[in-house]
Formats: structure tokens, sequence, C-alpha cells
């Protein structure tokens, strides 16, 4: 794990030469999120992937997973593999939820609708006015 | 096989019932098959290699690629073969139908509120035509429940703030058991419902004046139902012990002190006023959390709960 | 050790799961929301982080040349850029909590903007107060191997826990290099 | 087979200038010990406490149930006694059950090591797991906790109780299972005895290796879910509620994405014990050693991904359910391959009918019941029916109780005699074997038929048509809970003789046989030099350890 049986190789010179980089990544990642890629899917991306080079030179450099065994890195990267998943299914559900829209909500840019006491509201309402997920979907909100 | 499905399964009261009844049966017929297989196997060999004769060495048999082969694609055929089944029928079963009956369906610890397009409500009982495809849209006011027809073989959880569906036809007129499958907390196992099957004629003529056993029935009866029924019994006792509500027991005739420090006497107006417009006068030492039942009692029924309270000295 | 660091990364995984999701739901929420947070902050934040996982290299570098005394400087610069990111997150919690941006319930900001803004602030405070926490146990472990540094217990034969605290330092600064984008940074 | 239990001939003694584990240090000196052995046993008292804690609130479930209506307790209390049973069993039995109790003991002496890889870091884990045990009872003492195990949002957040406590008691109890895990990695990838090469690691090795690989992974999540919980419930956050713009099923994935692989930490043990009391108990080479070692594996992997069967009917998209069935079928295979193979190691055996194999020849029929049924849940559209139905509460009781617990008993009883030195009366136990057989397919199958007539799952009450089922299975519960006092009688009473128990009396043949019964401290006079596979019972017997025979 830690009783590294080689002498470390990396000089302080590369240290400082990585410094370097994140730093000017850094730079980079706010700069861009001041520009406007087209969509803010996009701009998130970007800050994304720029912020996974930045955590790939800490993990290989830093913290030395370049030299360590394979085992290490092999734990380190199905960690995130099985976070990818966790991330993945929950977002392919939410993504591809049937959107039901009920006969009461259908038309409700029109107020009267509104009226209509017998529409059970959802029940969350709530003290914010919060919009049920679902209700998300229907125009109004 | 018919005899087989009866002692296990509820009555089919739909075509997709018998869809996954089919798919059951399928899977316990095989699922027995290997089972049988396995006990037979253990049972065999426990007994026929039983120990006779201690420190013996035995055959070095560690591999059988054929074999082997075997019980890993057999069984992957199968359940490969059961998943398209299964999400067949799923799938087949959860596309609404263009002109289906909407109801929307409401949970609230610990009823079921169901309400028709034309603007009729009922608690606990749902009625819906024979034959004729409906497609429920769901909702929970607090919790989650799951709406659970045994006998269409049908459950959704119903989720707060989120509308879901749930898709059937009948196809047999009569009664059926609604249940709450999600657990919901204290009176989760008493949060029932019935669906009722009618032919259209029955379903019209329902939608116009509710269950005619309502007319047949002793007022104080029909009040008893509703006491049940509708709900009132998870906060109003018969016995005098204090629920969310005072308890009915000898209220009739009493004058009670209000939240706002009037007091009223509680007879058939009271009653009644208190059942369309609870928040109207409030019992001091309770909250102000009755619903309304306006609309949901026909006054036949109203009349019948004053009755009841009446009884109950 | 990797293990362990296996073990917060899913841990952080999780709110970054649920942070996800709901950054996909409510995208105005969030938009709105960390409209609130100082980018500044963030960003000298972030510098300090880097600037500490680098001083922390160093030291681990020292200790396996057997340089006591310049590990012990670098250890102590770690420690004080640790500090300074505390500081500077003690101003960013304090100015929030002024403004009533605060988790759920206690979420009393009258400046207007979607609801799930209080939902947005529930994350931000598990994130980063998480993330703090993190931070104060590797400011105490700093500390502590400093002592031993300093009492002459470590050697390029034997500096194992130097070592060990070095990969759950980077580990804490790794965090924050996603924290940063996704929470100052999302438009 | 009494000639070859009651025989504690000379080849057992304990020489002299060593002290075995169990007499070594004062009585306080547990407490603060780090000797695998001891904590194992620790460990072993201290889940079988909670089993039998857990155990006495089904036993009050089942006969709450014996009619409907009330009984004895109301529909609150019931709902509370329904979720402490399946808390404590879940939490504080069945997950630490065979790793901490049993894998403590046996893991290190199997690798031929003198002592896990941080003993340190195993003292800690026990005390972790004492601390959420006194906090979870805490949570029972003041007020009580009515959500199910589960702690389903928004009813979780909303309902009053000690659920913050309870959960925070899961937080801490997840973290000793973490760190037992780890323990376990490391101990595999350091400390095995030279010439132990990872083909000749005993099965049981393999099973709690992929065990703890998903204790490692899956738990934070748990932790951080549980976190997420308490925040909700203190600070109103809103993640996982409505009314707050939430996603209540958003819980369920973050739940069920550490629960559903801890069932597999559940099964993956008990497996991993069936695997070592088969072919010893046979005397027999395993069959398709490979074949098992791998599929514990990738069982361990594959049930990442396979959560979201939990949730057919909770409102998760129709395309979600639909790769989540698929995965979930796919899981199945792996434990087919182990059911075959194990069976088909007893071919032409040996075979030894003592309780640890009469008890695992129960885990061959009751897991096939349990991973059977399993297949009537996978698909979706009966799923759908069967779903939070008592067939549910049958088809993992099948696992849990009828596989993970059997094969509990069976480790327990097979290694036994080497943790405290004695020998238990073998027809007493047979006697209880029996009655734990027959008791439980009392108790269960009439819950199959139940659920699939349509009787739903923690209902307090239930409708009159339901109450002769439910009347057998309550009178199985007393089959089972009687087989269980006859099993506390003869273990306790075997407590109380003098060491009797031979190194060997199974015949076995991985190293924790070949020291005396109960080990010395240190497991092993030298370093053992492994030369065999594990189970070459085909050829005469060549010990790795020197000195002791």
């Amino acid at each position: 794990m830690s009783d590294h049986a080689h002498a470390h190789s990396s000089s302080a010179r590369i240290y400082i030469v990585i410094l370097g980089a994140l730093l000017v990544l850094t730079g980079v990642t706010v700069g861009a999120a001041y520009v406007n890629f087209g969509s803010s899917s996009i701009n998130l991306i970007i800050a994304v992937l720029i912020a996974t080079v930045k955590a790939t030179l800490v993990a290989m450099f830093f913290m030395h997973l370049r030299h360590d065994p394979p085992i290490n890195a092999i734990i380190f990267v199905s960690s995130l593999i099985f976070l990818g998943l966790f991330l993945l299914f929950p977002l392919i559900d939410i993504g591809s939820r049937d959107k039901v829209v009920p006969y009461g909500l259908r038309v409700q840019a029109q107020p009267a609708a509104q009226k209509k006491a017998a529409t059970p509201a959802p029940a969350a309402g709530g003290e914010h006015g919060a919009a049920p997920a679902a209700a998300g979907h229907a125009p109004a909100h | 096989m018919n005899f087989l499905r009866e002692w296990m399964m509820p009555i089919q009261a739909s075509e997709h019932a018998a869809k996954v009844d089919n798919l059951y049966l399928f899977i316990f017929l095989l699922t027995s098959a290997f089972f049988v297989l396995i006990c037979y196997l253990t049972v065999l060999f426990a007994w026929k290699y039983k120990r006779k004769k201690e420190g013996v060495l035995t055959i070095n048999f560690q591999h059988n690629l054929a074999l082997e082969l075997v019980w890993s694609i057999v069984p992957l055929i199968l359940v490969i073969g059961i998943f398209f089944w299964g999400f067949h029928d799923y799938a087949a079963a959860s596309v609404a139908p263009n002109d289906a009956l909407e109801i929307h369906v409401t949970g609230k610890k610990w009823n079921w509120t169901f309400e028709y397009p034309d603007g009729t409500r009922s608690i606990r009982s749902l009625h819906v035509p024979v034959n004729k495809p409906v497609r429920l849209i769901m909702t929970s006011e607090d919790v989650l429940h799951a709406f659970f027809i045994p006998s269409l073989r049908i459950k959704q959880d119903v989720v707060p703030g989120r509308y879901v569906d749930l898709n059937f036809t009948a196809t047999v007129p009569g009664k059926h058991q609604v249940f709450c499958a999600e657990y919901c907390g204290r009176d989760h196992s008493g949060m029932l419902g019935d669906l009722f099957v009618d032919s259209p004629a029955k379903y019209a003529e329902w939608l116009e004046k509710g269950d005619e056993e309502l007319y047949k029935m002793k007022p104080a009866d029909l009040g008893k139902m509703v006491w049940e029924m509708k709900g009132c019994n998870s906060c109003h006792t018969l016995d005098g012990t204090k629920g969310e509500g005072p308890s009915f027991k000898g209220i009739f005739g009493k004058t009670e002190k209000l939240r706002d420090g009037s007091t009223a006497v509680v007879d058939e107006n009271y009653i009644r006023e208190s059942i369309l417009n609870p928040q109207a006068k409030v019992v001091a030492g309770y909250e102000p959390v009755m619903p309304t039942f306006q609309g949901l009692l026909r006054e036949i029924e109203i009349k019948g709960v004053i009755a009841f309270i009446k009884e109950l000295k | 050790m990797w293990l362990f660091l296996a073990t917060e990364i899913l841990m952080f995984g999780g709110l970054f799961v649920g942070y996800g999701l709901m950054q996909s739901v409510y995208p105005e929420a969030w938009i709105a929301g960390h409209h609130h947070l100082d980018r500044i902050m963030g960003a000298i934040n972030t510098v300090f982080l880097l600037c500490s996982s680098f001083t922390m290299v160093m030291a681990v570098h020292y200790a396996s040349t057997n340089n006591k005394g310049k590990t012990i400087m670098n250890l102590l610069l770690t420690l004080g850029f640790a500090g300074g990111f505390l500081v500077i997150k003690y101003f960013e919690y304090a100015h929030k909590f002024h403004d009533g941006l605060l988790p759920g319930r206690f979420f009393s900001y009258h400046g207007g903007g979607p609801a799930e803004q209080a939902m947005f602030f529930g994350f931000y405070f598990c994130m980063t107060g998480l993330h703090g926490i993190h931070v104060l146990i590797g400011m105490i472990l700093i500390s502590w191997i400093t002592l031993r540094t300093m009492k002459g217990e470590f050697s390029s034969a034997y500096y194992t826990p130097v070592d060990l605290v070095g990969l759950y330092w980077h580990l804490v600064d790794l965090i924050w290099i996603y924290l940063f984008p996704l929470l100052y940074l999302v438009n | 087979m009494a000639d070859t239990v009651a025989t504690p001939k000379a080849h057992g003694h304990v020489e002299h200038h060593d002290v075995d584990y169990l007499h070594d240090g004062s009585l306080l000196s547990w407490l603060t010990t780090v000797d695998h052995k001891k904590l194992g046993v620790m460990y072993l008292w201290s889940v079988l406490f909670m089993f039998f804690l857990g155990g006495v609130f089904a036993l009050l479930v089942r006969l709450e149930l014996f009619a409907p209506g009330k009984q004895f307790m109301d529909a609150e209390t019931y709902n509370k006694v329904f979720t402490l049973h399946g808390a404590i069993m879940v939490f504080l039995f069945i997950i630490p059950s065979i790793p901490a109790a049993l894998g403590n003991f046996v893991l290190p002496i199997m690798l031929g090591a003198k002592d896990v890889a941080f003993p340190r870091l195993n003292l800690a884990s026990f005390w972790i797991y004492v601390v959420g045990a006194l906090i979870a009872v805490t949570a029972m003492v003041t007020g009580g906790v009515d959500t199910g195990w589960t702690f389903y949002t928004p009813y979780s957040t909303t309902t009053d109780g000690s659920v913050a406590l309870m959960t925070f008691a899961a937080f801490v109890l997840g973290f000793s299972s973490i760190l037992t895990g780890v323990n376990f990695i490391a101990t595999v990838h350091k400390l095995r005895a030279p010439g132990m090469g990872w083909f000749r690691m005993p099965l049981f090795i393999w099973g709690m290796y992929s065990t703890a690989i998903i204790q490692v992974l899956a738990t934070p999540v748990l932790a951080i879910t549980l976190l997420l919980l308490i925040m909700e419930r203190t600070f109103g956050v809103g993640v996982f509620d409505p009314k707050l713009g939430g996603d209540p099923v958003l819980f369920q994935h973050f739940f069920w994405f550490y629960s559903h692989p801890a069932v597999y930490i559940m099964i993956l043990p008990g497996m991993a014990i069936i695997s070592e009391v088969v072919p010893t108990m046979s005397q027999k080479t395993f069959f398709g050693y490979k074949a098992t070692a791998f599929s514990s594996v990738a069982i361990a992997i594959v049930s990442f991904v396979v959560w979201g069967h939990h949730m057919f009917t909770s409102g998760q998209s129709q395309l979600a359910g639909a790769i989540f069935s698929f995965l979930t079928f796919l899981v199945g295979i792996p434990s087919a391959i182990k059911v075959f193979n194990w069976i088909t190691t007893m071919y032409k055996g040996s075979i030894s009918l003592q309780a640890p194999m009469l008890y695992a020849l129960m885990f061959l029929i009751l897991f096939g019941i349990g991973g059977l049924t399993g297949l009537f849940l996978g698909a979706m559209s009966v799923d759908i029916h069967l779903h939070d139905t008592y067939f549910v509460v049958a088809h993992f009781h099948y696992v849990m109780m009828g596989s993970t617990a059997i094969a509990f008993l069976a480790g327990l009883h097979y290694w036994w005699p080497k943790m405290f030195g004695r020998m238990y009366n073998e027809s007493a136990a047979r006697v209880s074997a029996v009655l734990v057989f027959i008791g439980f397919n009392t108790t269960f199958l009439p819950q199959f038929l139940l659920g699939s007539r349509g009787m739903p799952r923690r209902y307090y009450n239930y409708l009159p048509e339901f109450q002769f089922l439910h009347q057998v299975s309550t009178v199985g519960s007393w089959i089972l809970g009687l087989g269980f006092v006859i099993m506390a009688g003869y273990l306790f009473a075997s407590l109380r003789k003098k060491m009797d128990a031979p190194a060997n009396p199974w015949h076995g043949r991985s190293l924790e046989w070949q020291i005396p019964s109960p080990p010395i401290t240190h497991n092993f006079h030298e370093v053992p030099v492994v030369t065999t596979e594990p189970y070459d019972y085909y050829r005469p017997f060549e010990p790795s350890v020197k000195g002791h025979h």
C-alpha cells in the first residue's frame, strides 16, 4: 500500500510542473464558466472534463498512483465505475418516467380549469407552492 | 392446471390477470421441476454415498465441461425467456387505450378517494363499468401508498407530489378487494377498498344516485356504515375515548364549548353543519383538521349519520 | 488505504449523485442558487487547496529523503493553506447565514427565485460541510505528523504515516476539484 | 457417527507450554484484545444475543397474526415490533453474523496468518458495532421506530419516534461493516501463507473476499443516504420529500443501491460456508472450484446493478424497470452454477450426516426454494402482482433465514469444536436440526400461498379468508422457536464440559483443522507452508502445519 519498494522517481520539479498545470486549469475552468458554449449542459460537461483532468493529475502524480501496484489503481477506478453506475440508473429512471398528465391539468393554461374544485390538487403544494415532479412538465409550472 | 391456479391465485377479473397467471404457472412448473431435481439429487447422494467407513479416499472429480456448460446455458436461456415474457405482458398492460375512462385516485392516511369524470366522488368504493378500459390517475396526499387489486393482478405505488397511472379492463362483474400494499403507518392494514365492476346501466345508475342498498337500510345502520366506510372511525370513536375528533358516544344533545369560546348544542343542524362545513364550529381541545364531506355524502347518508349518533347514548 | 479512499469516494459520490439528479430536475433553481455563491472566493479556495496538496507532496518527498527541516516547513505550509481555506469558508458561510440562504426549512432568503433553492443550499451545506469536516480532520492529522516529524520519528526507511496522511489530503483536494465547478460554476 | 465425535484421543490435546486463546489473559483483557479469535467469539455472543432478540420480536409478530384484529398489541405497537424485528435481524444479526463472528475467527487461520492485517482496526470495528447496537437499543426504548427497516420516505421523515436515532445506529453499524471488509481484503492480499496461491485458498475465503468488496463499496452509500435522511428530518432539506420538491423514489434508489448488494453481503458468506462444509463432510474434492470462486466475485459485481427490481411498482420508469429485470435474471445464473456444484461435489463422496452436514443439506433445499421463487419476482408482470405481499416475505425469509442463517448454523456447528474445544451433543443437534427444518417450512411455505392469493405484507389486521394459512404459519414459528431453544440448551451444555473436542473432528484439510482445538493465541508455532490444493481428498493427507501431528 504505502511502503513503496522503489524510490520516488518523481522529483520536486515534476511536482512544480503539475502544480502549475493545476493552477492554469483552475483558471481555465473559471474562465470557461463566463463563456457561453451554447447550452448549460455543454458548460457543465466542459467543467467536469477539466475537473477530471485535474483529478487525474493529482491521483497520478501527487498520489503516486503511477508508480503504485496496479491493485490500487483497480480499487480507485472500480469505485469510480460503481459511482458511474449509481448515477446512470437513476438518471435513466428519471429521464424516462411516464409523464402522466391528468385531464384536470391538461388545460391548465385556462384559469377556469383551476377553479374546478373537484380536481384533486397533487398533495405537494406545500408552503413554497413547489410543483410536484410530474406537474413540473405541465406548462403552467 | 386450473385447479392449481385457483388454489394459488385469486379469481381472474381481467384478460391481463389470465396472462399473469399463465406466466406464473409456467414459472411454477418450471421451478418445481428444478426443485424436485435438486431435492432428488441431494437426498439421493446423501443416502447413497453415506459414509460407511472412516478414512477412505474418494475419487478426484473436479471438472466436466459438458456438464457445467449445460447447467449454465440451459438456465440462462430459460431466464431470458422468462424475462421477455414478463416484460411483454408488463409493457402491454402499462399502455392506456385512448378511450379509457379516467378516474382519479387519491390516497391519504388511511383512505382511498375516487373521483369520476362527472365530479362524483366516493370513498373506499370504486365503481367501474364492465369491459371498459379504465385508467386510474393516482396521487397521494401524504406518504407512499400502493393501490393493489389482486383479482386484476395490478399494483402501483401512489407517490405524493406526482401522478402515476394504472390501466385495466375488468371483465368480471361483482365486488373485488382493494388493498394498500405500501406500508403507510398505523392503519395501513385498514386502508382497504372495494372495486365494484358494474354493468354499464348499473354504473350509470350508480353515478346518478349511489348504491341502491342505501335506501333499504335502517337510517342508523346506514349511518354506522358511513362511519366505517368513509373513514369517520379513524377520528371519532364510539366508546368515549378521545381521538382526533370528539367521540360520538353520548354526544347528541350535549352542549359543547367551542374553540372561539362560544358554545353550541349538538343537534341535527349542528351535525349536519359539522359534516358539510367542519371548520365552522370546532369543539374546544380539537384541531380544525376535519375535511369537508360536501359532495361526498348524499342527503340520505347524512340523515343516517345523524340517526346513528342519536342512538349512541 | 486505497480501500478507505474508495469508501470516501463513494460516500461523497452519493451526494454528487443526489446533487446531479436534482440538478437535472430543477435546473433553474440550481442556476439561481449558484448565483449566490462567490466565484472569487471559491477560486481562491481552489488555489489554496491545490497549493496545500503541492506542499503536502513536497513534505512526503522530503520525508522520504531524510530532510527533516523542509518536511516540517512544508507540513506547516500545508496547514497554513488549509487554515486559509477554512477562514474563507467561514466568511462564505457567515454571508449565507446572514442572507438566510440556509438549507430546507431554515431557508429564509427573500430575494426571490425558485423555491427549490432551499434544496440547493441543503446540498451546498451538506457537501461543503462534509468536506470541511474532512479538511479539519486532515489538519489534525497533519499537526500530528508534524509533531512526530519534529520528534524525529520518521526517516527515509519509515515514513508511512506521512505518506498515508498525504494520500488522504490529496483525496480531500480531489473532492474539492469536483465540488468547485459543480457548485460554483454551473451555468 | 458418534464414534468419530466422542473420541477425544491423544491428538487433540494442547501441548503444555502453550495456553489456548480462551485461557490467555484475564476476562477484562478480552475487552481490549486485538486477537481475531477473541473478537470473533465476542462478535458471536453479540450476534447470537441479537438473533435471540430479533427472534422474540418475530414470535410476537406471528402471535399477533394468529387471528384477525387485535390479539394483545395495538397497531402502533405491532408496527414497531415488526420494524425492530427487521432492523435487528438485518443490521445487527445477519450482516455481521458470518463475516464478523465466524469469518473473524476462521479467515486468518485458514490463510495461515497469526491475525488479520489490521488487528486494532478489528477491535475498533467491534466496539463501533457495540456502540451502534447501544444506539439502536436507545432508539427502541425512547419512542421506538415504526417505519419498517427500509425507512422509506416520506413516511420516515414525517412519523414520530426515534427514526433519526435508529438511522444513526444503522449509519454507525455501517462503519463497523466497512472496517471488517477493509480488514478482510487487506488480509487476503497480504497475509496468505507461503504456497497459498489465490486458487489454493479455501472457498470460504473467496466468499468472504467477495463479501468484503461489497461491504467496502456499497456501505458508504448507505451512510450518505442515512445522513441525508437525518438532514431531511432535522433541517427539512427536501431531497426526498415531495412537499419540498424532492423525489421519494430517489430515496429508494439510494437505499437499494446499498441494500440490494447487502442481500449479497448476507448470502455470499452463507454460500462460502456451504462450500466449505460440503467437501469436508463428503471427503470429496470440490467440483468446479474456479467456477464457484469466480461466481462469488461475479455475484458481488452484478449485485450492484440489480437494485431496481425492488422498485417495479414504485413509480420508476418502465425502461429502468426493464433493464433492472434483465440484469436480475442474469445474477441468478452464478447462483444456479453454485447449487449444481455443491450437489455434484457430494457425488461418490463419503458423506457424514453429522450436524454441520445436516444444516448444509437443509441449506441446499431451502436455498433452492429461495432462489427459484426469485424467478417469480424477477418477471415483471408477475412481480407487479406479488410485490409487497407475503410472497416476498416468504421469499426473502427463505434467502435470509433459510439460507444465510441456516448456513450460519452449519458453520457454527462445524467450527464450534474449534472455537471452544468442546463437542456438543450430536443427537440433540440432530433433533434440533429436524425441528428447525420442519418449523421453518411450516412457517414460511404458507406465506407463499398467502402472497399469491393477495395478502399484503406489514398488515396488522387481515381478511378472515387468510386466517387458516396465518395460523399454520404461527404454529410453525413455535416449532422453529422450540428447535432454537433445544439448540441453545445443548450448545451451552457443551461449554460446561471439559475440553473434549479433537483437533480435527471432521477430518478437514484446511489449515484450521491442523492446529489444536481451541487454537493457541498465535495460531501457529511456525508459519505453515501450503503445498496442496484445499480439497485433495482423493489422496493421502499431507499436513502443511508442522509439530501438531
